[in-house]
């Protein structure tokens, strides 16, 4: 009961005389702190639509929308997200997880309105006052993600180890790091479209990522039916689509379906994906050519109870898969691996039988019911620049097929390899062996009309080239061979400024006054293949249609002019083994509806 | 477009009858004396009368009151959710929203609006109703955030409900999960310039649509049992 | 000067206080905003509350004692007013002021509240029941102190009419009861901070106990009228002792002057101390201020 | 004289009434009208937050007190148990409106714990500040708002601007105001911005200069003393019984506190003590709270001081879309400004969390505790003494 | 910790021990036994703190999980006791003689699983929810999304599409193979 007590409390009296604290103008004077997490914005040029944010979202906030204006394309579904302000908590695990960095928050934070439907909108499509707000949550930094932004590095032989010998350098996952790998995938799916058999990536990765390799097997087997092959030398057009790597590196995806592939041994084959005891229909197919199209015709067709019977020019099954890679890229040992299980269906091989010589294709049109023809492009093409009738001139394709089956070919100490793509690549990285054993050191020169950037190649067929110490020389165009002699003396090149013209022909720009010279003894040609069709004789030509650019005609499940003839692979599409590997699925199928229903 | 995640569950176009079950409809009854009882099933649960709609006077005198009414908008300090832990804020220094003629009574009798402050476990809602009703007309209804609007973070809870406007007429709402201050400062703003165009009628609106109302509270109160005078 | 023309100056005095207590209570609000530094509610807002509460659509009622309630407070409020002299010296404002008139105005401080009790007590509902004991009980107490105070001032200047204790402090301050007989002016002070209803003796209303009392269930224009009789008690309330401590008034200026002064004086102690529970604030009234009412009667005794 | 003085300090005389039966219970029968029942709550200005008391009155006095809780009740528990661990983070933050912060801290922490995770060592920091400012700010509030409750609002107003600085700091680190989902699996959401340190000292030495003003307008005051000392008084063999903790146990004793007796974060690196009293009233339980705070402060100093300023926030988790805990089972715990507030977590080694169940000390305060206090309280003390008990109603029903 | 662990073991056949942390371990006990370890633990071992206890339902098992976590405020241990209860007739032996709380969370669980603690005091009246006629929603077999679908009338107008089946729609929708 002290006066003290009662007096005190009269300080608080003092506060009259201090100023007012008050906000003057709440609706302006008090912008959310820089990284407020008010509405969304989505910039809609880098967003791929690839549903990570509607994945995440705990309140089913965010559905995925078309958008007018936006096209589906590769890499990109044409869906955007649009947020139900009716379900959004503002968490921004959505922006935290966009694999493009597109949607953010922005610091806005009021929005008033009588009608609760209009609180559902399209960030950066539908227009709000917001949308030039830069402020707002971003992703935030350093070494702040949601999945793994790196790629789980792949075991590779050293340079100094492989540059001798053509042993397979890619080691493979082990299953540790397969999972790590494959835990990084956001299952957004937007591969399948862009893969040509449109197999079920995500799902095959799912199936990694719980250890269950058998299930994976089985979903690799539905669209592709050579999967250690495209596990190893698919040109994964997948990966170039990967929402991952739009900020990080993106999925192995390769490689993983190689895991799988991998993990299961052929004697399994049968029982995992219970293909025994196949009812034979009766009917008859002939598939000419053993590569990936005549492969993969040959097991969806046997698998719905045809007799299949391969007609193969080689002594080897695999047609440009084991003649056209080296192999230490892709061992033989795994093409049999897959090709014996296609065998093992009941589908026969005949060897060393080239349609058109050995047998005509009327012969086969009356032993089979009907015929799938996937034979590939086998002609090499020339530059035509003065001196390539010299006969250490030589085709890529040439070479390669010689190395392949064992036959001594002509290593020069200077070598010259004209073209950019992955051929290129392979006939110099496999001279680059070649001259490593002969002559203890490599002088390969590649040099294409692409610049770096551009080199059709895979990047890391180019990087590996080069730690094998070839020369990689891109962006210039080969303008003659210098012959002294009788004997190349090297090859003198242009820069080259483009490649296509406005209208995107092939029509190169070269800088006449920028000119270079590789000395070279010998030189490669690997700028790209032509079909060979002459075993399609004139009677059934006739029947063909064939357009503008020499190519043939065929439906879209791979039926040419003549009912009868399918035809697929590299002629049709590609050049790459899984377009022929989706071109062989689909004509089984147009098969199977051709001889069911006779159309 | 894919298909519609909700349609087949509910069809806003026919909201006479669709909730309200053939035993909630009035009908009349004879009983074996011969006695004729009308009987309103849903009288029972709420009100002694059904709420009447009361038009607004002559328009010089409505657009008078209207603005009266818009500038003295007695808040019911009733805390339904998070958003609640924003209304001290609004009523100390930093906000101030007295400045806009926003004050807080404790009694429904005395409130003019009530702030939905987020989600509502349906024993709330229950109180809600009972809080909205007693409120004396015209009455407004402001909603905070997500939760009112579409369910919001608890959009998937076996106790919250997922939009309010089948349960009581909603004025504005304001977005955001939880709005700040100010965004609800901007809600009182909205809402005054609705009541001084005339066009807060909420509490008519429920009186018109009671039957639909009551048919909707009904479906997802099975217990309606309150002690008197509980709010 | 008739009848008519007297009636006149009354309502034309109630409309001026009415509005001043409107304004007083703004002031106050205003005020104490200051000191949680914000700036609280417009001048304006009182007048729209009032216009929105009588303007509402529908009103409850629980009976006719409901309806009552309010307007027993309001005329317990007018009442006051009507006995009480404004202005001194003034022929118009003086109301009907007559030799009695003190016993009367305590009499009608006491109508008011009465009727209040019995109208929310028909409200049903339980806070209510138990704000009316609440203010009876402490009301009744405030009286005491009050009363004490008024038979010293009695006694003092040998009369029971408001306007001639006015007219016995004339001539300058030294004049005034609160110098001449200071221990009844403290006791009718302190109990005046129960009578304005401020902390720490608003539990009568008690928002965050019993929210809020008496007037729970009055709404629209019930608690219109219950807000008008505020306006209008706590200036009349403030004018009662500023005629009987402070001098009175010769204008208007001076009357709304010292009776803002004078309810700022219960503002002044609220806004610092936090409320007595009732047994504690029975007690408190029944210990100083009655002790100083005492004090004051045994010195002119 | 004694006489006089009983008669000023009147006692009622408890064995005459309520009537009890031979067992002890009391006959409480409505129709006497002895008795009145009154509803504090679920709309009551004085209950905290959403929740009833069903009070039985005898005058003025409670002599049955029974807690109802469930109008806030949104099942996180189940809803938890359909969403990603990821998406667990930011639905718990809503389990306490209050102080969000400590239900992200626990669920991370569980997370980390099950799965054997190390965060980096200034997420480390960066939690313990962001935990720190959060009961900062929850004390701002709830140390007036005991005097609030006696109608003394003006140390509440003071209170809450000095909260909204807080707040306004809180959005500036965390991009979020009230939630702020700030404490992620893994590690957390931000770097300090740049001068923040400086801006935090600002409204640190404001919030000092309001400590002296509190304890001037509140703590000093004789009526303040009047209405709390000697109110709510819990003896400290109910401390276990009941399962009191926190504050509430510090003000009986009770030198209990998470952050000294299971150091978590970098709370072993900070220098601090705990304040006990002994008085265990509503005044001592305010007491408790204005020195936390003070505490509080100057943890926060010692951390602004201590902590790295830049590094990783967080460390590398598995993709969150699919992220499996091992199967297994923890219990975390953590000082909240209420007391021990822990997350017990069972994983079944798949995406989603088995359970998760919330131990929030208002589970015990606010119902067992709080019914037994209420009983022979005045009916103006039930709202002093329920916030002195600082029950928080979401964590009981959650 | 460890000789408690060691003397409960003999005396209380507990199992499946598992040491977290160094202070806090999980023990098994059956369901007899239990609340005589309880009541062991709190009177001669000083656990006086009882920090929670709750339920998991183990559908797959058919049967219910409840955990005491229990406190040792001067030693600054915790011990998990965890006992396994059938889940088709779920009652246990109630301990609120033990703690003054342990009635109110027995309540939540009597309401929220359905788990019966005979004699434990207001065990019957609703606690949290209010006119409930659902199975207990904190069991597994009660689907709260579905639940809430078909009662809270969720917003019209929504709908999503699935990146992957929306391109396989544009780009490629007349594919034999899929």
């Amino acid at each position: 009961m002290a006066l003290k007590d009662i007096l005190t409390p009269f300080t608080a009296w003092t506060n009259v005389f201090k100023p007012v604290v008050t906000i003057k103008d709440p609706f302006n004077d008090r912008p959310g702190a820089e990284r407020y997490r008010g509405f969304h914005f989505n910039d809609t040029s880098k967003c791929i639509g690839c549903g990570s944010c509607e994945a995440i979202c705990e309140n089913e906030a965010i559905d995925l929308v078309p958008v007018e204006g936006i096209e589906t394309k590769d890499g990109d579904s044409g869906l955007r997200p649009r947020v139900d302000y009716g379900r959004c908590c503002w968490c921004a695990l959505c922006v935290d997880v966009c694999t493009t960095a597109s949607l953010r928050l922005t610091n806005e934070y009021t929005w008033v309105t009588e009608n609760p439907e209009d609180l559902r909108y399209t960030p950066g499509v539908d227009v709000k006052p917001w949308d030039n707000n830069e402020l707002g949550w971003k992703k935030p930094e350093p070494n702040y993600h949601f999945f793994g932004q790196k790629r789980v590095s792949m075991p590779e032989l050293h340079p100094e180890q492989r540059d001798k010998s053509f042993i397979e350098i890619v080691k493979g996952y082990s299953k540790e790091q397969a999972i790590l790998e494959a835990d990084r995938c956001v299952e957004c799916g937007i591969c399948i479209a862009t893969c040509p058999a449109h197999m079920g990536i995500p799902d095959y990765i799912r199936a990694i990522r719980e250890d269950n390799i058998e299930e994976g097997f089985k979903i690799l087997y539905d669209t592709n039916p050579l999967p250690e092959i495209c596990g190893r030398i698919c040109t994964h057009k997948c990966e170039t689509v990967c929402s991952v790597g739009n900020l990080g590196e993106a999925l192995s995806i390769r490689w993983l379906k190689r895991y799988i592939a991998d993990q299961v041994e052929s004697e399994d084959y049968k029982r995992i994906l219970q293909s025994d005891g196949i009812a034979n229909n009766g009917k008859k197919v002939a598939v000419v050519g053993s590569g990936p199209a005549g492969l993969s015709a040959a097991h969806y067709l046997a698998l719905m109870g045809y007799s299949v019977t391969i007609y193969e020019q080689f002594s080897q099954s695999g047609g440009m898969m084991r003649y056209g890679i080296p192999e230490y890229r892709l061992p033989y040992d795994q093409i049999d691996k897959d090709v014996n299980y296609i065998l093992s269906l009941g589908v026969k091989i005949i060897y060393n039988t080239n349609v058109g010589k050995d047998i005509s294709l009327s012969e086969l049109k009356s032993k089979y019911d009907a015929v799938f023809a996937g034979t590939g492009l086998h002609l090499g093409r020339s530059t035509r620049i003065p001196g390539t009738d010299h006969k250490h001139v030589y085709q890529s394709i040439d070479l390669l097929n010689k190395i392949t089956e064992g036959k001594e070919i002509h290593v020069a100490e200077n070598i010259v390899v004209i073209g950019g793509g992955n051929v290129a690549m392979d006939i110099t990285r496999s001279l680059a062996r070649l001259q490593n054993i002969k002559y203890g050191k490599v002088s390969i020169i590649a040099t294409s009309l692409e610049d770096e950037n551009s080199m059709p190649a895979d990047r890391e067929e180019v990087v590996e080239a080069r730690e094998e110490m070839a020369t990689i020389n891109p962006g210039w165009g080969p303008k003659e061979i210098l012959i002294e002699d009788g004997n190349i003396k090297g090859l003198r090149v242009v820069k080259c400024l483009s490649i296509f013209d406005e209208e995107g022909r092939f029509n190169p720009k070269f800088d006449e006054s920028n000119t270079n010279f590789f000395k070279a003894d010998m030189i490669v040609e690997s700028i790209g293949q032509g079909m060979d069709i002459e075993y399609i004789s004139e009677d059934i030509k006739k029947d063909l249609e064939i357009n503008n650019r020499g190519r043939i005609v065929v439906d879209e499940l791979f039926q040419s002019g003549a009912k009868w003839l399918f035809i697929g692979g590299d002629i049709i599409q590609g050049p790459d083994v899984i377009h022929g590997i989706a071109n062989g699925h689909k004509a089984a199928v147009g098969i199977d509806k051709y001889l069911n229903t006779n159309i | 477009m894919s298909e519609d995640k909700n349609k087949n569950i509910q069809d806003i176009n026919t909201p006479d009858d669709k909730f309200i079950h053939p035993e909630n409809k009035p009908r009349t009854v004879i009983s074996p004396e011969g006695e004729e009882i009308h009987i309103e099933p849903l009288r029972d649960y709420f009100l002694e009368k059904r709420p009447e709609v009361i038009q607004p006077k002559s328009d010089a005198v409505e657009k008078f009151l209207n603005w009266a009414r818009a500038e003295s908008i007695w808040v019911l300090g009733f805390g339904t959710g998070c958003g609640s832990i924003e209304i001290p804020p609004l009523m100390t220094p930093r906000f101030d929203a007295f400045r806009y003629g926003v004050q807080m009574r404790p009694t429904p009798r005395q409130s003019s609006a009530i702030i939905i402050s987020g989600y509502l476990a349906i024993k709330t809602l229950k109180r809600v109703i009972r809080v909205y009703e007693q409120m004396p007309s015209p009455k407004y209804v402001l909603a905070l955030g997500s939760c009112t609007i579409n369910g919001g973070m608890y959009w998937d809870s076996y106790n919250t409900i997922n939009r309010l406007d089948h349960y009581i007429p909603v004025d504005v709402y304001v977005a955001g999960c939880m709005p700040r201050p100010e965004a609800l400062l901007a809600g009182f703003v909205q809402l005054k310039k609705k009541i001084k165009e005339g066009r807060a009628e909420g509490a008519n609106e429920y009186a018109e649509k009671f039957d639909w109302y009551k048919g909707n509270q009904k479906k997802i109160i099975n217990d309606w049992n309150m002690p008197d005078y509980n709010w | 000067m008739d009848i008519i023309n007297k009636l006149l100056f009354v309502l034309l005095g109630l409309f001026i206080i009415l509005n001043f207590g409107l304004f007083m209570g703004v002031s106050m609000r205003k005020i104490v905003a200051r000191v949680a530094r914000r700036n609280g509610v417009p001048f304006y807002q009182p007048w729209l509350d009032l216009i929105k509460l009588y303007g509402t659509r529908d009103q409850i009622s629980h009976g006719i004692m409901f309806y009552l309630g309010p307007v027993f407070r309001l005329s317990g409020g007018v009442g006051i007013f009507l006995f009480m002299p404004l202005i001194f010296g003034s022929q118009y404002f003086n109301n009907f002021s007559f030799a009695g008139d003190l016993v009367l105005i305590l009499y009608f401080q006491f109508f008011g509240m009465l009727g209040m009790a019995l109208g929310a007590g028909e409200g049903g509902h339980p806070y209510s029941a138990i704000g009316i004991s609440r203010g009876l009980s402490q009301f009744t107490t405030i009286e005491v102190p009050m009363t004490l105070a008024v038979i010293s001032l009695g006694i003092q200047y040998n009369t029971l009419s408001i306007s001639e204790i006015v007219a016995a402090q004339q001539g300058g301050f030294q004049n005034w009861t609160v110098f001449t007989n200071p221990f009844a002016t403290a006791a009718a002070m302190l109990s005046l901070l129960g009578a304005f209803g401020h902390s720490p003796f608003n539990l009568v209303k008690a928002p965050n106990e019993i929210p809020i009392g008496p007037p729970t269930e009055y709404h629209s224009t019930f608690l219109g009228v219950l807000q008008t009789n505020a306006a209008i008690l706590h200036v009349i309330e403030a004018v009662l002792f500023m005629n009987l401590f402070f001098g009175g008034a010769v204008n208007w200026f001076e009357l709304m002057l010292k009776s803002f002064l004078i309810y700022f004086w219960s503002v002044f102690v609220g806004v610092v101390f936090p409320r007595y529970r009732i047994e504690q604030s029975v007690q408190w009234f029944l210990k100083v201020p009655l002790l100083l009412g005492v004090i004051a009667i045994i010195i002119y005794m | 004289m004694e006489k006089i003085k009983n008669i000023f300090n009147w006692e009622p005389d408890r064995s005459l009434y309520p009537e009890k039966d031979e067992n002890g219970n009391l006959i409480v029968d409505l129709s006497s009208q002895k008795f009145t029942k009154v509803w504090h709550g679920p709309n009551h200005p004085g209950t905290t937050g959403n929740m009833a008391i069903e009070l039985t009155l005898s005058g003025d006095e409670v002599v049955e007190a029974k807690t109802h809780v469930g109008y806030l009740h949104r099942g996180f528990e189940k809803l938890m148990e359909r969403r990603l661990y990821i998406q667990c983070f930011p639905t718990c933050v809503r389990m306490c409106v209050a102080e969000p912060d400590y239900n992200e801290y626990l669920l991370a922490r569980s997370v980390e714990e099950l799965d054997n995770l190390e965060i980096p060592e200034t997420a480390k920091w960066l939690r313990t500040l962001v935990l720190e400012m959060a009961r900062l700010q929850t004390l701002l509030r709830t140390v007036p708002g005991q005097a609030g409750t006696l109608s003394l609002g003006m140390g509440v107003q003071w209170g809450v601007y000095l909260r909204d600085l807080v707040l306004d700091l809180f959005e500036e680190l965390t991009g979020g105001r009230v939630y702020h989902m700030y404490i992620i699996p893994g590690g957390v959401r931000g770097l300090l911005p740049d001068g923040f340190k400086k801006r935090m000292e600002d409204v640190l030495l404001k919030i000092e200069d309001f400590i002296v003003r509190i304890d001037n307008l509140i703590f000093k005051n004789i009526l303040f003393k009047k209405r709390t000392i000697g109110i709510g008084h819990i003896p400290a063999e109910w401390i276990d019984k009941y399962g009191v903790v926190g504050p509430n146990a510090r003000a009986a004793g009770f030198k209990r506190d998470v952050r000294k007796d299971y150091p978590y974060l970098v709370y072993d690196q900070l220098d601090f003590d705990i304040a006990t009293l002994t008085d265990s009233d509503v005044y001592a339980r305010s007491l408790i709270r204005r020195q936390d705070l003070i505490t509080t402060i100057d943890l926060i100093r010692q951390i602004m001081a201590k902590m790295p300023n830049d590094g990783d926030i967080k460390s590398p988790t598995p993709n969150v879309l699919h992220w499996k805990i091992p199967k297994g089972e923890v219990y975390v715990r953590s000082e909240s400004s209420r007391g021990e507030y822990g997350f017990y977590t069972v994983s079944d080694g798949s995406e989603y969390p088995r359970r998760i169940n919330l131990r929030g000390p208002s589970y015990t305060h606010a119902v067992v505790l709080l019914e037994k206090l209420l009983i022979n309280a005045n009916i103006a003390d039930v709202h002093s003494i329920m916030v002195s008990l600082q029950t928080c109603p979401p964590e009981i029903e959650r | 910790m460890n000789d408690i662990i060691q003397d409960i073991t003999t005396r209380f056949s507990v199992t499946d021990i598992i040491n977290k942390r160094e202070n806090l371990t999980f023990v098994t006990c059956r369901k007899e036994n239990t609340i005589s370890l309880i009541t062991h633990l709190r009177d001669r071992e000083k656990f006086t703190h009882l920090v929670l206890l709750t339920a998991v339902d183990w559908i797959e098992d058919n049967l219910f999980q409840l955990t005491y976590i229990l406190n040792n405020p001067t030693k600054k241990i915790d011990i998990a006791i965890r006992t396994m209860i059938p889940r088709d007739n779920p009652v246990m032996e109630s301990a609120h003689r033990l703690w003054e709380q342990v009635a109110t969370y027995q309540r939540e669980l009597k309401e929220m699983f359905g788990i019966e603690f005979p004699d434990s005091p207001r065990l019957n009246e609703p606690f949290i929810l209010e006119g409930w006629n659902e199975i207990p929603p904190y069991r597994r077999d009660f689907d709260t999304k579905k639940y809430s679908t078909e009662t809270y009338f969720p917003r019209i107008g929504r709908g999503t599409n699935d990146p992957e089946e929306y391109m396989k729609s544009k780009l490629y929708p007349n594919d034999p193979t899929k």
